[in-house]
């Protein structure tokens, strides 16, 4: 092979190795949204049973139940189709609000309640987790759209 | 253009641009700064959420735009060094590192203070932005350490510009490692899809610090550059004539 | 077509000395270029820059009348370069040594045995480089520029280490490699006597 | 014999002769070899006795301890990847041989690995042991080890070329490699870490494998650039 060739060849195979390391970062990118589960699966039941995973939505306005004198606090988020339940104890960030978008990461508890051990808050309003955006996004054309038959509409909304 | 070029890349030349430039750089600067930090202190009104607290922004979004954007000047002037053998660009390179890591230690010490009132902490090691930024003022060290310990000068260039080339990959990581893993750290608020979503009274001090920042950047850099050259043409006959001229190498 | 190897207006600064200054040769097959000097004065650095290891502030080493920056690898598959460091592994043996060598660049087609025989160093053959004397390893690396196919020998002080017999078996070995139409660059500090064209750099 | 354009070497050839020298060498002198991995398993050591022995303790920290300790051991040995062909003038020899550099700068790299990374992933079950680490959540840790160490070889390649022949090599080797090798270590660690969690960890074995490849695919360009300008 004359050097000349040998220099396009390895060219060729940096680039190659690029557009490969790439398309694994997609991959990647593609496994991180799997660990995110939307609220109206949540609520029908289609959940990782075994393991922890990541909700988001809004939190539902006036729906944060504090306990006096410890931690706990109990609300619910939606998205903007049905809303579940999450019970957190730990400290909040600050900007956790009602009416605000939030990323969750936990568990299903007993009695249709998620068990969160770690609470995300966003600081601007407009600024959502992606995967969040996308999933009020959806429901929310779903909603403006003529009702259509047998939808999976949710009845604990 | 061609010519403009060629006195582009003669030291002395450059050097008397630089000393040109520097008042059209640094006036700006100080006025702009002088009305961002008025505005931003006196007629922004304060955030519904953060209250008065997200003030810090008017330092700490410049700083930390200007902390890559100085890495990527960096790299950027390493390449053409490389590729075009200019030893002007080299120097430019080395003039604005320390720069660079000036305004990534504010950014990181500005931040460092908003996350108090905001996130509860000075410090949170699980947010990639602010862990990545840390890793860019290390990057800024390891240039510089990297360019005094080879006395070459001209090997301290070479080497130094494929270092910084190397980091970009990792200033690339920082950029986007908000959208990456997801995190504390807010993603941009000004250059979203439609619009910032910032009020007006807010957003000019703001953009007015940016660039005022800016402005400053480069006049620091115009002045470190004439350093820089002076230091490396010091046994040039240009230096030697224009420092014993009556003007002095003014 | 002949091999050519020829320089035009070299400048070579390191740090804040200006070693050479318009320095300007050409060098045909079957020749010699010495290169002359006190220690110091830029001999090894000229040579490293011809090789194409040093960067020159101006001028263009030819091969060939096309610039050495633009065929660097068939340059350097065309020369072999013997330098105050021999460049061989001291914990591997003579022949693990020249094996590596003999992968990396064209190899001619003499018999080692004999290259070996010639050299003095057959017995050495399986003894790692650091027992031997300064004197074998450097005919070791006399062996490998001898095992190399490449026309240009690059030698900088190739009789550092050696004694009489060994310098005159050096010289012995750059006649018949010009007679057969190689060329050679060398550095070095005492005369030469060599039967060939010899071309004089003073530095 | 004057006429010149001799044959060019073939690369293969030479890639499998540069791998094969460096891993003789390293055979030759086995310390080279050894003394990082005892290196590792010593700093594995370090940590429970200055943290406490506390099983629910090891568990957490266990990830995090054996991905510094790989780190740290490989920056140890990457220190002499090219010193001791710098100081032989060997460094000069492939610097002017026809062979494409970057591929030498592979080879080298990879015999690097050969001799640092694949051991130290080897051993790294063992001291995932002490750590009660269950069976699995081992072979995420090599796994990871495994993508990691490529990465931290190639990433160390870099540096070791940029400060070849330095006097302060080893301290500013360090300074220049670590904030290159946080991104790795980033997602090496917390790979396992979700592993242990019972989490997904997909994601981080995808991205490691990404950077691995695209270092891969650059880090023996860098390398051979900065071989070039620190051997003028």
């Amino acid at each position: 092979m004359k050097p000349r060739q040998q220099r396009m060849l390895a060219v060729g195979l940096a680039v190659a190795g690029v557009a490969i390391a790439a398309a694994l970062t997609l991959k990647a990118f593609d496994e991180n949204m799997m660990f995110f589960v939307e609220v109206s699966n949540v609520v029908a039941g289609e959940y990782p049973q075994e393991r922890n995973f990541r909700i988001g939505g809004l939190v539902v306005e006036d729906s944060i139940e504090r306990e006096e004198g410890s931690l706990d606090m109990r609300f619910r988020v939606t998205d903007m189709r049905c809303e579940l339940s999450v019970m957190y104890n730990g400290v909040l960030p600050d900007l956790f609000r009602e009416g605000q978008g939030v990323v969750a990461h936990g568990a299903m508890g007993a009695g249709e309640v998620f068990i969160a051990d770690k609470i995300l808050a966003k600081h601007d309003e407009n600024y959502m987790a992606p995967e969040v955006a996308a999933s009020l996004a959806k429901h929310v054309d779903e909603k403006m759209a003529p009702l259509q038959e047998g939808g999976a509409e949710c009845n604990s909304g | 253009m061609w010519k403009f070029f060629h006195q582009l890349a003669s030291p002395p030349h450059f050097y008397r641009l630089a000393a040109t430039l520097m008042p059209w750089l640094a006036v700006p600067a100080l006025l702009l700064i002088a009305y961002g930090t008025y505005a931003g202190l006196f007629l922004a009104s304060p955030d519904y959420q953060q209250g008065d607290a997200f003030r810090i922004i008017y330092v700490h979004v410049p700083s930390a735009y200007l902390s890559m954007m100085a890495y990527m000047f960096m790299a950027i002037s390493g390449a053409i060094g490389l590729i075009w053998r200019l030893k002007l660009a080299h120097a430019v390179g080395a003039a604005a590192a320390p720069l660079g890591a000036a305004f990534t230690f504010l950014a990181l010490v500005t931040g460092s203070i908003w996350g108090r009132p905001m996130w509860g902490t000075w410090w949170e090691w699980g947010d990639p932005r602010l862990t990545s930024e840390l890793i860019l003022l290390f990057l800024y060290f390891g240039y510089m350490a990297l360019r005094s310990s080879i006395d070459d000068t001209a090997k301290a260039d070479k080497a130094c510009a494929v270092l910084a080339l190397v980091g970009v990959v990792n200033v690339v990581v920082v950029h986007y490692s908000v959208e990456w893993w997801s995190s504390l750290h807010q993603g941009q608020t000004l250059m979203k899809k439609g619009g910032p979503g910032m009020d007006a009274d807010m957003l000019y001090p703001l953009l007015a610090m940016i660039l005022g920042f800016t402005f400053l950047f480069g006049a620091l850099l115009a002045r470190r550059i004439r350093t820089e050259v002076l230091y490396r043409e010091r046994r040039t006959r240009w230096v030697r004539e224009m420092i014993l001229s009556p003007e002095g190498g003014r | 077509m002949t091999a050519k190897l020829s320089a035009n207006d070299l400048t070579l600064i390191r740090g804040e000395s200006c070693l050479f200054q318009g320095l300007s040769f050409a060098l045909n097959a079957g020749e010699l270029l010495l290169l002359e000097g006190q220690n110091g004065s830029g001999k090894t650095s000229l040579m490293r820059a011809i090789a194409g290891m040093l960067s020159l502030e101006s001028g263009e080493v030819l091969w060939n009348d096309v610039p050495v920056s633009q065929q660097r690898q068939e340059f350097h598959g065309s020369l072999v370069w013997l330098a105050h460091r021999t460049g061989l592994k001291g914990d591997l043996t003579l022949v693990e040594n020249l094996r590596f060598e003999g992968a990396l660049r064209p190899q001619s087609d003499v018999d080692p045995s004999e290259v070996f025989k010639r050299l003095g160093i057959s017995k050495l053959k399986s003894l790692p480089l650091r027992s031997m004397s300064a004197g074998q390893q450097r005919r070791v690396a006399l062996a490998r520029m001898l095992l190399s196919d490449a026309p240009l020998w690059l030698v900088d002080e190739p009789f550092t280490n050696l004694d009489q017999e060994g310098r005159e078996l050096v010289m012995r070995l750059t006649d018949e490699h010009l007679a057969a139409g190689g060329m050679c660059v060398m550095a070095a500090h005492q005369d030469v006597d060599i039967n060939a064209t010899v071309t004089r750099v003073s530095l | 014999m004057a006429v010149p354009s001799p044959e060019q070497p073939r690369i293969l050839v030479g890639l499998v002769a540069m791998v094969r020298r460096d891993l003789l060498l390293a055979w030759k002198r086995p310390g080279d070899v050894l003394n990082p991995l005892f290196f590792f398993a010593m700093v594995c050591t370090l940590f429970p006795l200055a943290v406490g022995p506390s099983a629910e303790q090891l568990t957490v920290s266990g990830p995090g301890v054996l991905w510094v300790a790989a780190l740290l051991s490989t920056l140890l040995s990457l220190n002499s990847l090219f010193m001791s062909d710098h100081e032989d003038g060997s460094l000069d020899q492939l610097l002017v041989s026809p062979q494409p550099l970057p591929v030498l700068a592979l080879s080298k790299t990879l015999a690097h690995w050969l001799t640092s990374g694949l051991p130290l992933v080897l051993i790294s079950p063992l001291l995932a042991m002490t750590y009660r680490m269950s069976t699995d959540i081992v072979g995420v840790l090599m796994l990871t080890l495994l993508l990691g160490t490529v990465c931290l070889s190639l990433l160390g390649s870099i540096g070791a070329a940029l400060t070849v022949g330095l006097h302060r090599g080893t301290a500013l080797l360090s300074l220049l490699i670590l904030p290159l090798a946080m991104p790795v270590l980033l997602l090496g660690a917390n790979t396992v870490s979700l592993a242990a969690g019972g989490e997904p960890y997909a994601t981080g074995i995808w991205a490691l494998a990404g950077y691995a490849v695209a270092a891969l695919s650059l880090a023996p360009y860098a390398t051979a650039a900065a071989l070039r300008i620190s051997n003028e």
